[in-house]
């Protein structure tokens, strides 16, 4: 009984002290995994996942804060990627998955108040005081942080129209279907 | 000589850890979805279980059988595995961080294998003595790696395949584990034969 | 607009007829089967290929894909013939059933039908009876049992009782066991000279519906249904440990021509290694696909636990396809000398 | 003449249908009522319009200049007004509009100032500009610009020129009648591209179904350039791709990932060097055209057609049959569904054939892959369509490139084999075009993410600009009124314990408002700045991934260790200072949620 306790008490002694030794030689820091996830995050900046940007939600999902389903611009096929990386389960987008828009000005409407240009998180409005803004397309990312802060409503979001430059070729089987 | 390299082709192949003695389902089942995570898994297995059957041989022969404690066997076996594998993690961790990334979210994993248990206790059972501890435990965990492995490459290309929508993931996955298994069979006799 | 995808040209080949051709090159062995042991065989395969046909409609059924369209893809039917060929020829009715079922609906439609299945569905339905049944998977007519057709019926519907004549072996169980029970006294050359089981050059009568099967294995391989890698290797690694063993030990061990005509190593070679959807598709994958199965059934067969190993080697080596064919994958055009 | 052909492995015979459209002679298409040009007609940049609605052209008058080097030209091909410069359905698998000039002719057909020039007396710079500037671009049906392909590799010598007259998709003879009747401008054009690329030796690849076309070039040949050689290659689709015409000819392999001049050889469709011709020679730019016209028609004849020419009246030409259901531009291997007859000839259009069930029967229902092998037996890039097909149809575009998908021509040799009848190209195209998309996504996001962090950078910036200046205007006050003693006035260091009051405590300093306020507002400024510049210098690795929270609460105990030792702003508050640095470093929509 006595060497029992003894034996296994020098052996949690030796373990532990091991151990111990261990995490303060081999001591690491950092992570590298938020920067694997930021990757896959879409940078729109939107906010919409509650966290104020991408790379914020990215340390937030690392640290197992956050859901992986919080990113509506990154759509399933991000949720999929997440759940690929980090060995989770795939769940359904917390919130609706929308087609990728952009952000239009009705230039008639706009007061030049600026305040749609302090919201963008990607400089992609431009225009001065009292003169009408404009969003530069190509940069526009669709975060909809523009929307609200309008005061006379004239920002709305449009759906990328499909032209010949980004046309995709669609997944065969539908028209098989449609043929069989 | 023949009778080691019996023991190592039957611990890798006849009594292989995981189609014929079932042990270390959940590793088998868990990380064998992509092929590269496999490897890892595969690798780190190895290393911690040829060390565990070690370590527990010399534990087992110098500590608990001469103070008769035989009856603490799985609860030193237990704490001494947890700790080599933290140890392990720290080392690799620290010393290479590439290693560290190909290994490091399996390592931890490995302490709730069966399989690194599982063997050990085998080798007390089967009287192996040490060598033939480290052998057995090596065939082991290199047969369980290599399942693994084709584990992995076989779920990869049902990935794709047209299964029926109740059989996606895990069941299919099961059915495909007992078709592993039952292909397996087929060695049944093999290291008996004289 | 009722198609809009190119090519508008399209070849005339279809599943079909694929199917189809393996089932004609499986005629020449089936007659000599005939030929063998009787219609019984016959019977066997209209139960396997109604209970293929019975369990694929009721899948495809469950899974909501177009009946007719499958059902008469012939896949079924060639899967239904494997099993029913590789099984013992008077095995009750259920037994085949049972087996076919298990390749049908486990083995291929769980893993989403044609095309998808990791493993060669006839070679699961035999390990899964073989390892399930022992013993009435390993009961094979004796030679010379001449039995009417009514009586053969009444065996496999389980009707009649299982006489006794019935239980022999195939000539490599015959030849395992004899070595066995002899413990060293008895060798190979005598056995096969003297015991009637053994005839020509591999076991009476069975040398010839392996022939059979290699005349039609040969025929596809000309119709370019099969490739020839697969067939090659597999005769090549079964005769290469057969011949290797046999110059060492020919007291003990059998020559390579006897293991190549008994069992189902041809029928193995030509119908089951060269199954395009569970086999290696590259062209070293499939000489490696082939040798390692023939060598792998040969040690099974010799030193294992059963009478026969091409059915358990087969799916050994399905395990292995994936990874195969990733590090078998051929340079393509334009890489092959990477400067 | 002999000489050592190489072999591709792969490749299909279909039944080539080539004799019943080489009949007639090339007809020249009468003008239409309308033209559409589209702005953008090949690969690379679209040409930016250089008229507008009104305006009225002359015949070779530029309408679109190119807009970068991989871009090529667009001129009015015949003499009139334009009507508009707008959208409208383009020729294009996806029947999307595309920008064109709508060209009213009027009837004059009055050409520009033509200038011919001595391509010998230029230099090879100014040779291609003209190419450029004259559209010639690729008609083998890639239309992609020519001068682009005309620059040597500068570390290895150009060994050989293939010609191109292969013309493997059944059906077509577009180049076949070219090479029958214009032998001796296309071998003149010849002579410019070998001169340009220094090409040792020419090579025309002829495929040995085409006896006159191959006659006619040698004749061609031995007249004007002797060195040259005519080879005829065996029939086989697809002997006609560039790739594997070079690959025959020369025994070179080009991956995709290479260019061909890098191998020391350069390949060009007949038509692209007739048209080279033409530009240089006569000064016409690319105006037409040969179109065969073809399949389920009466009239199967191949005709000269100016660009822009809406299909429907191409097609009239040849009076399509009642039962013709759908007309196909391109060969019916490689070629597309013409979603709408109205988009206009381009020159990409080397053949229209009109479809009918029974010329084209609509292919049986698509079965799974049995990964028989059959379309890797007729790859001729030697890929494993069935493994392409297998991880596209799972949408696992990773794999895909593993297994070379980009190296696929779409020469739908695979589909034409597949006993399950399975359209591999279209999963290919899928695949393909979802790779880029995906990386169009991707630089995107990287883009988004750099002016992100920029803007952050400035905001941050800014902040830290203005704090600075108001913390001068404060010293600069306090100094001030430092200096004139103010017994009313409470010593600092009594009010700094209370950091954790509201700022209304600093109302018990006796200061005017508007000066406290200052002063409050430059020493949270100052605290922030203090914040900021210790957490960059300080710990940069424990602490620059801090939450929100964590950055309020070092921003709070900065700016009260900071209200400590400064003696004189004395009032900071620390919640004021806290608050203030949350909120500004993070947009306003998230920044409460963490806490």
């Amino acid at each position: 009984m006595i060497s029992a306790l003894a034996i296994m008490a020098l052996g949690a002694v030796v373990l532990g002290a091991a151990l111990g030794y261990a995490s303060i030689r081999f001591r690491v820091e950092g992570d590298p995994l938020v920067e694997k996830i930021e990757a896959i995050l879409p940078q729109t900046q939107c906010g919409q996942c509650g966290y104020p940007g991408c790379k914020p939600y990215a340390a937030a999902i690392s640290a197992g804060e956050a859901d992986i389903n919080l990113c509506p611009p990154g759509g399933m096929d991000g949720v999929r990627k997440l759940a690929d990386l980090l060995g989770r389960e795939v769940k359904p987008l917390e919130a609706e998955e929308k087609p990728k828009q952009i952000a239009i000005i009705d230039e008639q409407t706009c007061i030049g108040c600026t305040l749609c240009i302090q919201a963008c998180p990607v400089d992609a409005i431009v225009g001065a005081a009292k003169q009408m803004h404009t969003i530069i397309e190509p940069l526009c990312t669709g975060c909809e942080l523009c929307v609200k802060p309008c005061p006379v409503e004239c920002i709305s979001m449009q759906p990328i129209a499909e032209n010949i430059d980004n046309w995709k070729w669609k997944y065969p089987v539908f028209e098989i279907k449609r043929a069989a | 000589m023949t009778h080691y390299i019996f023991l190592l082709v039957g611990a890798v192949l006849v009594n292989n850890v995981v189609l014929v003695k079932i042990l270390g389902l959940c590793p088998f089942m868990g990380v064998s979805r992509k092929l590269e995570t496999a490897f890892g898994m595969g690798a780190a297995t190895t290393f911690v279980l040829t060390v565990a059957t070690g370590a527990s041989y010399i534990i087992d022969r110098y500590l608990l059988l001469p103070f008769g404690l035989e009856y603490l066997r799985t609860l030193s076996f237990i704490v001494t595995i947890a700790a080599i594998v933290q140890l392990t993690e720290m080392v690799i961790q620290k010393t290479s961080p590439l290693l560290h990334q190909v290994l490091g979210i399996y390592l931890p994993l490995i302490t709730t294998n069966c399989a690194v248990l599982g063997v050990p206790l085998l080798n007390i059972a089967n009287r192996h003595d040490f060598v033939e501890s480290l052998l057995f435990g090596a065939g082991s965990a290199i047969g369980f790696s290599f399942v693994l492995v084709l584990f992995a490459g076989i779920r990869e290309r049902v990935e794709g395949a047209d299964v029926p929508p109740h059989f996606r993931g895990a069941a299919i996955a099961m059915v495909t584990a007992g078709l592993m298994s039952l292909a397996f069979m087929g060695f049944a006799g093999l290291d008996r034969y004289q | 607009m009722s198609w809009s995808t190119p090519p508008y040209l399209l070849a005339d080949v279809s599943v079909r007829r694929v199917m189809l051709q393996v089932l004609v090159a499986l005629l020449p062995g089936i007659a000599a089967y005939v030929w063998l042991i009787g219609p019984a065989i016959i019977l066997q395969l209209l139960i396997a290929t109604l209970a293929a046909l019975l369990g694929e409609a009721l899948m495809l059924r469950l899974r909501r894909r177009p009946l007719l369209l499958f059902l008469t893809d012939g896949s079924a039917i060639v899967t239904a013939w494997l099993v029913a060929l590789a099984f013992p020829p008077l095995s009750p009715w259920w037994l085949t059933v049972v087996g076919v079922l298990f390749a049908i609906v486990v083995a291929k439609h769980l893993y989403g039908g044609l095309g998808q299945n990791p493993f060669n569905p006839a070679m699961i339905a035999f390990a899964a009876c073989i390892v399930s049944f022992p013993a009435l998977m390993s009961q094979w007519p004796a030679l010379g049992l001449r039995l009417s057709l009514a009586e053969q019926f009444g065996i496999i519907a389980g009707l009649a009782p299982r006489v006794d004549a019935m239980s022999g072996a195939t000539p490599l169980d015959a030849l395992k066991t004899a070595l066995k029970l002899g413990d060293g006294a008895v060798d190979v050359p005598t056995l096969l000279a003297t015991q009637e089981v053994f005839g020509n050059f591999a076991g009476r009568g069975w040398e010839w519906v392996s022939t059979g099967y290699l005349l039609g294995g040969l025929w596809l391989w000309q119709r370019k249904v099969i490739t020839w890698q697969a067939p090659a290797a597999f005769v090549g690694g079964l005769s290469l440990l057969a011949g290797i063993l046999w110059a060492w030990n020919p007291q003990q061990f059998a020559n390579p021509l006897f293991h190549l005509f008994s069992g189902g190593s041809l029928l193995g070679a030509f119908f089951i290694v060269t199954d395009p959807v569970s086999g290696s598709t590259t062209f070293r994958g499939k000489l490696i696909f082939g040798f390692l199965a023939g060598a792998i059934a040969y040690v099974i067969r010799v030193f294992g636990g059963y009478p026969d190993g091409v059915a358990f080697a087969v799916l050994l080596m399905n395990l292995c396809v994936p990874l195969i064919d990733m590090y078998t994958q051929a340079p393509i055009f334009g890489m092959k000398n990477p400067k | 003449m002999l000489a050592k052909l190489f072999r591709f492995k792969g490749g299909v015979k279909p039944q080539t249908n080539k004799a019943i459209s080489v009949h007639e002679p090339i007809g020249r298409a009468p003008l239409p009522a309308r033209l559409f040009v589209p702005l953008h007609q090949s690969i690379g940049g679209a040409p930016n319009p250089l008229v507008q609605a009104g305006d009225s052209v002359l015949k070779g008058q530029l309408i679109g200049a190119a807009d970068a080097w991989v871009s090529a030209a667009v001129h009015a091909p015949t003499s009139g007004r334009v009507l508009a410069v707008e959208e409208h359905v383009a020729a294009h698998p996806s029947g999307l509009p595309t920008l064109c000039v709508v060209i009213e002719p009027d009837g004059r057909d009055e050409w520009i100032e033509r200038r011919p020039v001595d391509h010998h007396s230029l230099p090879p710079e100014r040779v291609r500009e003209l190419l450029r500037d004259a559209g010639v671009v690729g008609l083998g049906g890639a239309a992609f610009p020519s001068h682009a392909k005309l620059t040597p590799a500068r570390a290895v010598a150009m060994e050989h020129l293939v010609i191109n007259g292969a013309e493997c998709e059944p059906f077509m003879t577009c180049d076949d009648m070219l090479m029958r009747e214009r032998a001796d401008e296309i071998v003149r054009g010849i002579a410019i591209f070998r001169e340009l690329l220094s090409a040792r030796e020419v090579l025309i690849g002829i495929e040995d179904n085409k006896q006159e076309a191959i006659a006619a070039m040698q004749e061609a040949v031995l007249r004007l350039a002797p060195d040259y050689r005519v080879v005829a290659v065996p029939t086989r689709y697809p002997a006609g791709g560039a790739k594997q015409l070079i690959r025959v000819l020369t025994g070179k392999e080009v991956p995709a990932s290479r260019r061909s001049t890098e191998l020391g050889v350069q390949c060009f469709n007949v038509a692209t060097v007739y048209t080279a011709y033409r530009a240089l020679a006569c000064g016409e730019p690319v105006l037409s055209r040969i179109v065969t016209l073809t399949g389920n028609v009466e009239r199967p004849r191949n005709w000269e057609v100016w660009l822009g020419t809406p299909m429907r009246e191409v097609v009239a030409l040849a009076r399509p049959r009642a039962d013709s259901s759908s007309f196909l531009m391109g060969g019916p291997m490689m070629g597309f569904e013409i979603p709408d007859l109205d988009a206009p000839v381009v020159k990409a259009t080397n053949c229209i054939i009109a479809a009918s069930p029974a010329l084209f029967p609509p292919p049986p229902p698509e079965m799974p892959c049995i990964r028989c092998g059959a379309c890797a037996e007729a790859c001729p890039h030697e890929l494993q369509p069935f493994e392409l097909y297998w991880f596209a149809r799972a949408r696992n575009f990773g794999k895909t490139q593993e297994y070379y998908i980009f190296d696929c021509i779409e020469c739908g040799c695979c589909s034409y084999v597949c006993p399950s009848h399975i359209p591999l190209v279209q999963y290919f195209r899928f695949a393909k075009s979802e790779i880029w998309a995906r990386e169009r996504e991707k630089q995107a996001a990287d883009a988004a993410k750099e002016r992100f962090e920029l803007r952050n950078a400035r905001a941050e910036r800014e902040q830290a600009e203005k704090a600075e200046r108001l913390a001068r205007a404060a010293s600069a006050k306090a100094s001030e009124k430092r200096a004139p003693p103010d017994p009313g006035n409470k010593p600092a260091p009594e009010s700094a314990p209370a950091v954790d009051q509201p700022p209304a405590a600093a109302g018990e300093v006796a200061m005017t408002a508007g000066d406290a306020e200052a002063i409050r507002k430059a020493a949270i400024a100052a605290a922030i700045e203090r914040a900021r510049s210790q957490r960059e210098s300080a710990q940069p690795r424990n602490t620059d991934r801090l939450s929100a929270g964590q950055q309020r609460e070092i921003a709070a105990v900065e700016a009260r260790r900071a209200a400590r030792s400064t003696a004189a702003t004395a009032a900071a508050s620390g919640t004021a200072a806290a608050t203030d640095s949350g909120g500004a470093a993070v947009p306003p929509a998230g920044s409460r949620r963490d806490d």
